[in-house]
C-alpha cells in the first residue's frame, strides 16, 4: 500500500519534467533548430532551486501560497488516478469530483497570488485564467459523465478500468472518440498551450498563464514550473489511458505503454503547437463552448 | 333595560345644551360612553328578544352593539383632549350630536321593527351631518352636502324597499306589519317578486350608507374632511350598524328560502368594492382618504364573507369586530398625525415615527393589522373567510380576493411607509402625543392583537349564534 | 273613485314631465308644490274619509304643498337665481329619458303582482315613474337647489306608493314619509344657506373640489 | 421541550430590557447579547436531545382561535435548520456589540437588538410549528422583524426602498401561503400538519398546493425570478443582520418547501423537474449577477441567490428520486440540500461578518475603493479567504462536501437504467459552471479587496477589527473547517432527517453506502491542509530576508495603485460573455484617435427582473389607476347618483325584473 503510493509518486515526480522537454524539442525540430536538450527542464529546476528570492513590496503570504498549492495539488490528485493500467493507490466512489475540485483550488490560489502583486498585467492574466477554466469545466464534467455512464462506477479507477477496450468496440466508440477530443482541448487549455495560450511568448498583453507568474522568482518559480509539468502529466494520463486502454497482465509492460503514451502525447502537443497559430482571445471562449457542445453530443450518444 | 340603554345618552345630550362649562361638557362624552358600555356588558347574557316586540337584542345585534359601544367609548375619551385643542370650534354642537348619534345607533341596532330600524338609521344620518361639518370650511361643506345627498337618496330607496317588503306581506288581507319576527314567520308565504324587489332596494339603500362600491362615493369626502374621531365612529360604528340592516334583509331572504340571489348580489358588490379600493389606494397621497377606501375594501370583505356563507359568515362577523377596532385606531392616529403636520397629504407628511413615536408607531402597526398581517385579529378573520371560500369550493373568487388584497397592500404600504418613515423636516407644529389622544387607539390595537391571539369562548359562541341566524333557512 | 285617482295620477305624471322640461326654477318649484298638493288628496280618494287618512292628507298638504315650496322659494329669493342654467344634458334629451323612465316604470310595475283592490289603479306605475323622474332630475341638474327639487319629486313618488299601505300598516308609513321629508328638506335648507354663505352660489359644480 | 420553549422565550425577549434602558446604552446591550447566548444554548440543548434519542420533541396545547392549536414538533429535519440559526444568532449578537454599539447608534440600536431577538425567535417557532396558523404567525413575526432589521437605517432612502420592496414581496408570499394552507386544510381535514407521506392527494389540488408553495416559499428563499427583494435588503441591513437574514431567514423558504413536499405520498415527476430547472436558473443567473456587481454586500446577496439555487436544485433531485423510487437519489439529493443549507448558513454569515469588518474599517461598500487590506487587517482577510474558499465549494472546507454529495447524486442518476430521473444529471455540468463562476467571483472579491495596493485613502487607513468582532468570525470559520475536515460526524443527523422526510426508515440506508468515502475525503483534506501549511511555512522561511523590489511593471516607469485590475475590469470578460443574460449598461470607455482625451468608463448591472421587469409594469399600472380614478371619482354628485341608479337597475335586471 505505502510502497505502491511511493512508487506512484516517484514515477510522477521523476517523469513529469521530461514532457516539457519533449515538447520543446519537437517544436525545435519542426522549426529546423537543434533545440534544448531533453533534460533541460530538470536543469532549470535545479538552477532555480539554488537561486534566491526577489519579492514585490506589495505581496503578502498569499503570494507564496500560490506556488505551494500549484505543486501540492497535482501530487494529491495523482494519488486518485490510475497510471495507465497501473491502479491508483487511493480510490473511492466519487473521487473524480475531488480530483476536479483540487485543480480548482489550485486555480483559486494561483489567481489570488497573481492579484497579490497589484500589477495590472497579472490581474489581466488571472481574469483570463478563471474565465477560460470555468468555460472548460462543464466540458470536463460531461466527459466524466459519459465515462461514468459507461463504467457504472464513480471512481477514476473504475472509470478508466479494464472495460474500456470493450467500450471502444461497442456502440459507445464514437462517444469515446468525441470526449477524447474534448479532453485534449481541456488539456491544452488547462496547461496553457497553443492555440489557447503561448507559454513562451514575450508580449505580456497576449499571455494568460505566464503573465500570472511574472513576479515569482527562485524556488517559488521552480515550484510553479514543476507544478505545471506535474499537471500536464496528470491530466495527460487521462487521455493516454483513454486512447491506449490495454491491460497486459504484467506491470512493467503496462508502465511502458503508459509512459510511451505520455511521450506520444507530448510529441502531439509539440506538433500542434508548431503547426497551429495562436487563437485570438475572443475566439477562445467560442472554441470552448463548441467543445462543451460536442461533449453534450457525446453524452446524448451514450444515453440514447 | 334596553329602553334605558337607548334613552341613556339623551339625558346628557340635553344637559350638554345647558351646561356652561366647556371642559365638563366634553367630559360628558366619556362618562356616557362608560355608562353605556357598562350597561351593554350587563345585558351581554340577556334573554333572546320576545317575539313581536319593537326592540330586542339577538346575537347579531349584541355583537354590533358591543363593537359600537366600545368604539364610542374610545372616541369619547379621545374627544376630550381633541375638543380641548379645538376650543376655537367649540363643542356645543359636537357633544350633543355625538350623544344623540350614540342613542340613534343603539336604537337602530336593537330595533326589531323594520320601520323603526329605518327611522333610526335616518336619524344617524341626520345627526352625523353636523359632525362632518365640524370644521366649517369649503371642503367640509362640500363633503357634508355629498354625504347628505347620497345618503338621503339611499335612505329613500330603503324606504321604498321597506314598503315593497310590507306589500309583499299584504296578501290575504290580514293586517300586515313590519315587525321583524312576524315577517320571519310569514317569510315563506311572502309574495316573491315584491320581496325580491324590496331586497334590492334595501340593499342599495342601506348599501349606500355602508359604502359598498359603487355606492361609496360620499365616503372619501366625508371621512377625509370630518374630524378624526368622527371618521372613526362612522367607519367603525355607523357602517357596522347599516351593515346590520343589510344582514336583516339577508335574514329575511334566507327565511323566505331563496337566499341565493341575495348572496350573489352581496358577493358581486363585495368583489367590486375590493377592486375599486385597490384601484383607488395605489399611490393615494391623502392618508385619510386612503383610510376611507380601506373602509370600502373591508365593507367589501364583510359582504363577500356573508355572501359566501358557512365558515365565511363566521369569519365575516369576526372581521366586523376587527375592522371596527382597527379602523378606530387608524383614524385616531391619523388625526394626530394630521394635527402634527397640519396636513394629511404626503407632500407634507414625512417621518411621522420620528415626530410622533407613539402615534406614528400605532399608525404603522394599525396598517399592518388592517392588511391582515398575523398576529393581529384581521389576519384571523380574513384567513377564516378564505378557508370558507375554499370550503365553499370557490377557488377563483379566493384567487381574486388574494390578488386584490396584495394590490391593496402594495398601495396602502407605499403611502403609510412614506408617511411614517424617513427624515421629517423641522416638526411644523408644536403638537405632541397626549395621553388621551394616544391611549384609546393603543387600547383598540391591543384588543385587536388580543383577538388575533385568543378568541374568548363567550365571544365565539356569540359569533356562532350570529352566523347561525344568517344561515337558518325555513 | 278610481277614476279620480287616475286623473290625479295622470296630472302628477304630466307635472313630472313639466319639471323635466322647464328651465325656470320657480316654475319647477311651483309644479312640485302643485304635485304635492294633489298627492295630498290621494289618501282620501283611495281609502275614503277616515280620521287617519284625513290626518295624512292634511299633513302631506301642509308639508308638500305649502311649507317646503315656501322654504325653497325663500332660499331662491336669498340667492337671487331664477333660471336653471346649463343642465348637464339638454332639456330635450332629459325629456326623452323621462319618457323612457316612465315606460320602464310601467313595465316594472307589471312584473309586480298587485292585490285585487289595486289591480286597476295607476298607483304603482305612477309612483315608480315619479321616483325615476326625481332621480333623473337629481342626475341631470347642477344647481343644488334643483337637486333638492328632484329629491322632493323622488319623495312624492314614494308617498304615492305609501298611500297603498297607509291602511294596512298604519302610522309607519306616515311617520316615515313625514320624517323623511322633514329631515331631508330641513337639513338641506340649512346646508343650502351654508353653501350660499360659503360660495355665494348654490351651483354644485363648484362643489367638486374633492376628487379621487 | 422545556429547554426549547425556554430558548424561544429568551431569544424573543432578549431585546426587550434594552427598551427600558437609557438611549446611551449602558449594560442593556450586553444583557441582550447574554440573553441571546442563553437562548441559543437552551435551544441547542433541546436539539441535542432530539438527535440523541432520535425522537421528536412534541408539545400540544389547545389554542382558543378557530382552527388553532399550539402544536410544536422539533424533529431532525427542523434540527438541521435550527443548528445554524443558533450559531449565527449567537455570533451575530456578540459581533453586534462591537459593530453596532448603542453609544454610536442611540437612535436605532435598541430597535435593532429587539428585532434581532424577535426574528431569531420567529424562525425558531416557525421551524417547530406543526399547525398552519402557528406557522403563519411565526412566519409573519419573522417577516416583519426582518423588515425592521432592513430599515434599521430608515433615514437613508436606499434602506427605505429596500424595506418596502421586501415588505411587498414577503406579504405577497404570505398571501400565497394563506391560500396554500387553506387548500391544505381542505385536503388534510385539519390545520394540523399531516405526517410525512400521509397526504394521498393527486391532480389539480396537489398541483395548486405545490405551485402556491413554490411561489410563497420561493419568494422568501429568493429563487430566480422571485429574488427581487433580496439584493437590496441584504445590502441595506447592518452586516450581522444581513448575516442572519441571508444565513438563516431565507432558508425558512427552503424549509417550507421541504416540509410541504414531505406531506405527499406520491410526487409527480414535473415537481422535481421544475424545482431542478429553477435551481439551475437561480444558480447561474445569481452568480452571473454577482460577478457583475461592485458593491460588496450586493455581491454577497446575489451569491445567496446562487446558493439557494444549488439547494433547490438538489431538492429537485430528491423529488425526482422519490417520484421514480430511486432511494440513492432521494438520500443524496436531500442530504446534499440539507448539508448545503447548514454550510451556506455558516460561510455566508462568515462572509457577511467579515465584509462588515471591512466596511467598518473603510466606511464604503464599493469594491474598487479597497485594496491591500490584508496588510492592515490580517485576521479579517484570512477569515474572509476561508469563507471564500468554502463558498466556492473547494476542499478542504464544508462547501465541497455538500457539492460532492450532489455530484454523486447526479452521476448516480446518469447511471440508472431505463426511464429514470435522467434530468437530474444536468445538475453536474450546471454545478460545474456555477462553481467555476463562483470561483472567479471570489478570486475577484478577495483579490480586489485584500490584495494588491490600497486604491483609496480609506483603504490606506483601514484598521483591524476588534476582538469582539473577530471572535464570532473565527467560530464560524472553525465550524466550516469542522464540516470540511470531519464530515463523518454529520452523517447521523443527515440520516435521521432523510428517513424523516421520505417517510421510510430504510431510506437512510440509501445514504450510508455513498457516504462511506467521507472518511477518505476527510483524510485527504487533512493531508492537503497540512501539506499547504508546511509548504507555505517552508517557503516563507526560505524567503526570509529576500530582496524587496517594486512589482515588475513590464517596463512601465511609474505604475500607480489606480492602475491595478479593478473589480469591474476583472469581471469584464465574463460579464461580456454573459451579456445575453445580464444586459449590463456600459458607459464610455472608448478611446479614439492617436492622442485620446481623458475618458470615463462605468459599467452598471441592474437587476434583470426588478429593474427591467416589475418596476415599469407597476408604474404603468399606477398610471392606469390614476386615470381611472380621475374618471370615476370626478367630484360631481350628479355622477355619483348615476352610479346609485345604475346599481339599482343592474341588480333589478339580474333579479329577473324587466
Amino acid at each position: 500500500m505505502i510502497a505502491h503510493l511511493l512508487l506512484h509518486l516517484l514515477v510522477l515526480l521523476l517523469f513529469a519534467p521530461l514532457l516539457p522537454g519533449v515538447i520543446a524539442r519537437t517544436k525545435a525540430r519542426f522549426a529546423g533548430r537543434q533545440g534544448p536538450p531533453l533534460l533541460q527542464p530538470y536543469y532549470d529546476l535545479l538552477r532555480l532551486w539554488r537561486k534566491g528570492f526577489v519579492l514585490s513590496r506589495t505581496t503578502t503570504w498569499v503570494f507564496s501560497a500560490g506556488p505551494v498549492v500549484g505543486l501540492v495539488v497535482p501530487l494529491l490528485a495523482a494519488l486518485l488516478l490510475p497510471f495507465g493500467a497501473l491502479s491508483a493507490p487511493l480510490s473511492f466512489e466519487g473521487d473524480l469530483i475531488l480530483f476536479v475540485y483540487l485543480f480548482a483550488l489550485a486555480r483559486f490560489f494561483t489567481a489570488a497570488a497573481a492579484l497579490d502583486t497589484g500589477s495590472s498585467f497579472e490581474g489581466m492574466g488571472a481574469a483570463r485564467e478563471v474565465t477560460f477554466s470555468c468555460l472548460a469545466e462543464p466540458t470536463l464534467m460531461f466527459a466524466l459523465l459519459v465515462l461514468a455512464k459507461l463504467s457504472g462506477g464513480l471512481s477514476l479507477q473504475t472509470l478508466f478500468g479494464a472495460h474500456l477496450p470493450a467500450a471502444w468496440g461497442s456502440g459507445a466508440g464514437p462517444a469515446l472518440g468525441l470526449i477524447l477530443v474534448c479532453l485534449f482541448v481541456v488539456l491544452l487549455v488547462e496547461n496553457s498551450r497553443i492555440p489557447f495560450d503561448d507559454p513562451n511568448t514575450h508580449l505580456e498583453l497576449t499571455m494568460i498563464h505566464e503573465v500570472m507568474v511574472l513576479d515569482h522568482s527562485g524556488p517559488a518559480f521552480g515550484m510553479i514550473l514543476y507544478g505545471a509539468a506535474l499537471k500536464l502529466m496528470v491530466l495527460g494520463s487521462l487521455l493516454v489511458r483513454l486512447a491506449l486502454p490495454w491491460n497486459s497482465g504484467f506491470w512493467l509492460f503496462d508502465l511502458l505503454i503508459y509512459l510511451g503514451g505520455l511521450l506520444l502525447l507530448a510529441v502531439l502537443i509539440g506538433v500542434v503547437e508548431s503547426v497551429m497559430a495562436r487563437l485570438r482571445l475572443v475566439r477562445v471562449p467560442q472554441v470552448l463552448i463548441g467543445t462543451s457542445l460536442v461533449s453534450v453530443f457525446a453524452l446524448v450518444l451514450v444515453l440514447r | 333595560m334596553l329602553v334605558a340603554l337607548i334613552l341613556l345618552p339623551l339625558l346628557p345630550a340635553a344637559l350638554s345644551l345647558v351646561l356652561p362649562w366647556y371642559q365638563l361638557r366634553s367630559w360628558l362624552l366619556p362618562a356616557t360612553g362608560a355608562a353605556h358600555l357598562g350597561l351593554v356588558l350587563l345585558m351581554a347574557g340577556g334573554a333572546p328578544p320576545t317575539p313581536h316586540s319593537w326592540i330586542g337584542l339577538d346575537a347579531l345585534s349584541r355583537l354590533v352593539l358591543l363593537v359600537t359601544s366600545l368604539l364610542f367609548l374610545g372616541c369619547a375619551f379621545y374627544a376630550v383632549d381633541y375638543l380641548a385643542m379645538r376650543r376655537d370650534r367649540g363643542n356645543r354642537v359636537m357633544v350633543p350630536c355625538l350623544l344623540v348619534f350614540l342613542s340613534a345607533m343603539t336604537l337602530a341596532i336593537s330595533a326589531r321593527h323594520l320601520g323603526l330600524l329605518w327611522v333610526a338609521v335616518e336619524t344617524t344620518t341626520l345627526v352625523s351631518a353636523p359632525l362632518i361639518y365640524f370644521n366649517r370650511n369649503r371642503l367640509s361643506i362640500e363633503a357634508t352636502w355629498k354625504y347628505l345627498l347620497l345618503c338621503s337618496v339611499g335612505i329613500a330607496l330603503a324606504m321604498l324597499g321597506l314598503m315593497f317588503v310590507g306589500y309583499s306581506a299584504l296578501g290575504g288581507g290580514a293586517a300586515a306589519s313590519l315587525h321583524f319576527d312576524w315577517l320571519l314567520e310569514r317569510a315563506p308565504s311572502l309574495s316573491r317578486p315584491w320581496l325580491h324587489a324590496g331586497f334590492v332596494f334595501l340593499l342599495v339603500g342601506f348599501g349606500t350608507k355602508v359604502g359598498l362600491a359603487p355606492l361609496h362615493s360620499w365616503k372619501p369626502d366625508a371621512y377625509g374632511e370630518a374630524p378624526a374621531l368622527v371618521g372613526a365612529l362612522l367607519s367603525g360604528g355607523l357602517t357596522s350598524v347599516s351593515f346590520l340592516a343589510i344582514l336583516r334583509a339577508m335574514q329575511l331572504m334566507s327565511a323566505a328560502g331563496d337566499q341565493l340571489m341575495a348572496r350573489q348580489a352581496l358577493v358581486g358588490l363585495g368583489l367590486l368594492s375590493l377592486l375599486l379600493a385597490a384601484v383607488f389606494m395605489v399611490r393615494q397621497p391623502d392618508i385619510k382618504r386612503m383610510l376611507a377606501y380601506s373602509s370600502v375594501e373591508h365593507m367589501g370583505i364583510l359582504a363577500l364573507g356573508v355572501g359566501i356563507g358557512g365558515l365565511a359568515t363566521f369569519g365575516a362577523l369576526l372581521h366586523l369586530i376587527n375592522n371596527a377596532l382597527t379602523k378606530g385606531c387608524l383614524f385616531l392616529t391619523a388625526g394626530n398625525i394630521q394635527r402634527a403636520f397640519a396636513s394629511k397629504h404626503l407632500s407634507e407628511v414625512r417621518g411621522a415615527l420620528s415626530v410622533l413615536p407613539l402615534s406614528g408607531g400605532l399608525f404603522l402597526a394599525g396598517f399592518l393589522a388592517i392588511t391582515g398581517a398575523p398576529p393581529f385579529g384581521p389576519f384571523l378573520s380574513e384567513f377564516t373567510i378564505l378557508r370558507g371560500l375554499f370550503a365553499a369550493d370557490r377557488p377563483f373568487i379566493a384567487a381574486a380576493f388574494l390578488l386584490l388584497l396584495a394590490v391593496i397592500f402594495i398601495g396602502m404600504g407605499a403611502t403609510v411607509l412614506a408617511a411614517t418613515q424617513g427624515e421629517a423636516g423641522e416638526p411644523p407644529g408644536r403638537f405632541k402625543d397626549r395621553l388621551l389622544l394616544v391611549a384609546p387607539p393603543l387600547v383598540m390595537l391591543l384588543l385587536v392583537l388580543g383577538l388575533g391571539l385568543y378568541l374568548p369562548e363567550p365571544l365565539r359562541q356569540l359569533l356562532e349564534a350570529g352566523a347561525h341566524l344568517l344561515e337558518v333557512r325555513s | 273613485m278610481s277614476d279620480v285617482n287616475s286623473v290625479i295620477l295622470l296630472v302628477v305624471i304630466l307635472l313630472n314631465f313639466f319639471t323635466l322640461g322647464s328651465a325656470r326654477l320657480v316654475a319647477c318649484i311651483r309644479a312640485v308644490a302643485l304635485q304635492g298638493a294633489l298627492l295630498a288628496l290621494l289618501p282620501v280618494t283611495v281609502h275614503g274619509f277616515s280620521g287617519h287618512s284625513l290626518i295624512l292628507a292634511l299633513g302631506a298638504f301642509t308639508l308638500k304643498g305649502l311649507f317646503i315650496p315656501w322654504l325653497l322659494l325663500r332660499a331662491i329669493r336669498e340667492v337671487r337665481i331664477r333660471r336653471e342654467m346649463e343642465p348637464l344634458i339638454g332639456l330635450v334629451p332629459t325629456l326623452f329619458l323621462g319618457v323612457l323612465a316612465t315606460v320602464a316604470a310601467f313595465l316594472f310595475a307589471d312584473r309586480l303582482p298587485l292585490l285585487l283592490e289595486h289591480q286597476e289603479g295607476l298607483l304603482v306605475p305612477a309612483s315608480l315613474a315619479t321616483m325615476l323622474t326625481g332621480f333623473l332630475l337629481l342626475m341631470t341638474r347642477r344647481k343644488a337647489i334643483t337637486q333638492v327639487v328632484g329629491y322632493l319629486i323622488l319623495e312624492n313618488g314614494i308617498f304615492v306608493f305609501g298611500v297603498l299601505l297607509s291602511t294596512a300598516m298604519p302610522l309607519v308609513v306616515e311617520a316615515g314619509v313625514l320624517l323623511d321629508l322633514l329631515v331631508a328638506v330641513f337639513v338641506m335648507g340649512i346646508v343650502l344657506n351654508q353653501i350660499n354663505r360659503e360660495f355665494a352660489t348654490i351651483n354644485t359644480e363648484r362643489l367638486s373640489a374633492l376628487k379621487e | 421541550m422545556g429547554w426549547f420553549v425556554a430558548g424561544l422565550l429568551l431569544l424573543g425577549f432578549s431585546g426587550v430590557p434594552g427598551l427600558f434602558a437609557a438611549r446611551a446604552g449602558g449594560g442593556a446591550e450586553k444583557l441582550a447579547c447574554l440573553l441571546v447566548w442563553a437562548g441559543a444554548a437552551c435551544g441547542t440543548l433541546a436539539v441535542w436531545e432530539v438527535l440523541k434519542h432520535g425522537v421528536p420533541l412534541v408539545l400540544d396545547l389547545p389554542w382558543a382561535i378557530p382552527g388553532g392549536a399550539l402544536a410544536l414538533r422539533v424533529d431532525a429535519l427542523a434540527a438541521v435548520f435550527l443548528l445554524p440559526l443558533f450559531l449565527v444568532a449567537a455570533s451575530g449578537a456578540l459581533y453586534g456589540l462591537a459593530y453596532w454599539p448603542q453609544r454610536a447608534h442611540p437612535g436605532n440600536g435598541r430597535r435593532l437588538r429587539l428585532f434581532f431577538g424577535l426574528i431569531s425567535a420567529g424562525v425558531m417557532l416557525l421551524l417547530s410549528a406543526a399547525n398552519s396558523l402557528l406557522f403563519l404567525l411565526a412566519w409573519e413575526f419573522m417577516a416583519l422583524s426582518g423588515f425592521f432589521l432592513i430599515t434599521t437605517e430608515e433615514h437613508q432612502s436606499e434602506a427605505r426602498e429596500a424595506g418596502f420592496i421586501y415588505l411587498v414581496a414577503t406579504h405577497t408570499g404570505t398571501l400565497a401561503l394563506f391560500a396554500l394552507f387553506a387548500l391544505l386544510e381542505q385536503a388534510a381535514g385539519s390545520l394540523l400538519f399531516p405526517g410525512a407521506g400521509a397526504l394521498t392527494l393527486k391532480g389539480a389540488e396537489a398541483a395548486a398546493i405545490f405551485l402556491l408553495g413554490l411561489f410563497g416559499f420561493g419568494l422568501k428563499a429568493g429563487l430566480v425570478p422571485l429574488h427581487i427583494w433580496l439584493p437590496g435588503a441584504h445590502a441595506a441591513a447592518p452586516s450581522h443582520a444581513s448575516a442572519l437574514l441571508s444565513g438563516v431567514m431565507i432558508k425558512t423558504g427552503i424549509y417550507g418547501l421541504t416540509r410541504l413536499t414531505s406531506f405527499f405520498a406520491e410526487i409527480p415527476p414535473w415537481w422535481g423537474a421544475t424545482l431542478l430547472a429553477l435551481g439551475i436558473l437561480s444558480g447561474i443567473l445569481g452568480v452571473a449577477l454577482a460577478l457583475a456587481q461592485h458593491d460588496l454586500k450586493r455581491l454577497l446577496a446575489y451569491h445567496s441567490v446562487e446558493n439557494i439555487g444549488i439547494i433547490a436544485l438538489s431538492l429537485g433531485m430528491a423529488l425526482l428520486g422519490r417520484s421514480y423510487g430511486v432511494e440513492a437519489l432521494v438520500a443524496l439529493g436531500l442530504a446534499g440540500a440539507l448539508l448545503h443549507v447548514v454550510n451556506h448558513g455558516l460561510f455566508k454569515s462568515l462572509l457577511f461578518l467579515s465584509a462588515g469588518a471591512v466596511i467598518h474599517a473603510t466606511g464604503t461598500r464599493e469594491l474598487d475603493h479597497y485594496g491591500g487590506l490584508l496588510k492592515s487587517q490580517p485576521w479579517t482577510g484570512a477569515l474572509f479567504l476561508g469563507g471564500a474558499v468554502a463558498i466556492s465549494g473547494l476542499p478542504p472546507f464544508n462547501g465541497f462536501i455538500s457539492e460532492w454529495l450532489l455530484y454523486l447524486g447526479a452521476f448516480g442518476a446518469a447511471q440508472t437504467e431505463g426511464p429514470g430521473p435522467t434530468a437530474a444529471l444536468l445538475a453536474a455540468p450546471a454545478l460545474a459552471l456555477i462553481g467555476g463562476l463562483a470561483l472567479a467571483c471570489f478570486v475577484k472579491v478577495f483579490g480586489v479587496t485584500f490584495l494588491g495596493a490600497p486604491r483609496s485613502e480609506a483603504a490606506h487607513h483601514a484598521h483591524e477589527a476588534p476582538f469582539l468582532m473577530r471572535a464570532p468570525m473565527i467560530a464560524l470559520l472553525l465550524a466550516c473547517a469542522w464540516i470540511g475536515l470531519l464530515p463523518q460526524t454529520l452523517v447521523p443527523l443527515l440520516e435521521q432527517a432523510v428517513a424523516l422526510w421520505s417517510a421510510a426508515p430504510e431510506a437512510s440506508a440509501g445514504l450510508s453506502a455513498p457516504l462511506a468515502p467521507l472518511g477518505w475525503i476527510s483524510a485527504l483534506a487533512w493531508v492537503l491542509l497540512l501539506a499547504l501549511a508546511l509548504g507555505v511555512w517552508w517557503l516563507r522561511r526560505r524567503a526570509r530576508g529576500a530582496a524587496r523590489a517594486e512589482t515588475w511593471g513590464c517596463g512601465y516607469a511609474l505604475p500607480s495603485a489606480r492602475m491595478q485590475y479593478s473589480a469591474s475590469s476583472f469581471a469584464d470578460f465574463l460579464v461580456r460573455l454573459l451579456r445575453f443574460g445580464l444586459w449590463s449598461e456600459r458607459h464610455g470607455g472608448a478611446a479614439r484617435g492617436l492622442f485620446p482625451e481623458p475618458g470615463q468608463f462605468a459599467s452598471h448591472t441592474p437587476d434583470l427582473v426588478l429593474d427591467r421587469g416589475l418596476r415599469p409594469a407597476f408604474c404603468g399600472l399606477a398610471w392606469l389607476f390614476r386615470r381611472l380614478r380621475a374618471l370615476i371619482q370626478n367630484g360631481l354628485s350628479a355622477c355619483y347618483l348615476l352610479y346609485v341608479a345604475l346599481t339599482l337597475i343592474v341588480l333589478l335586471l339580474l333579479g329577473g325584473f324587466f
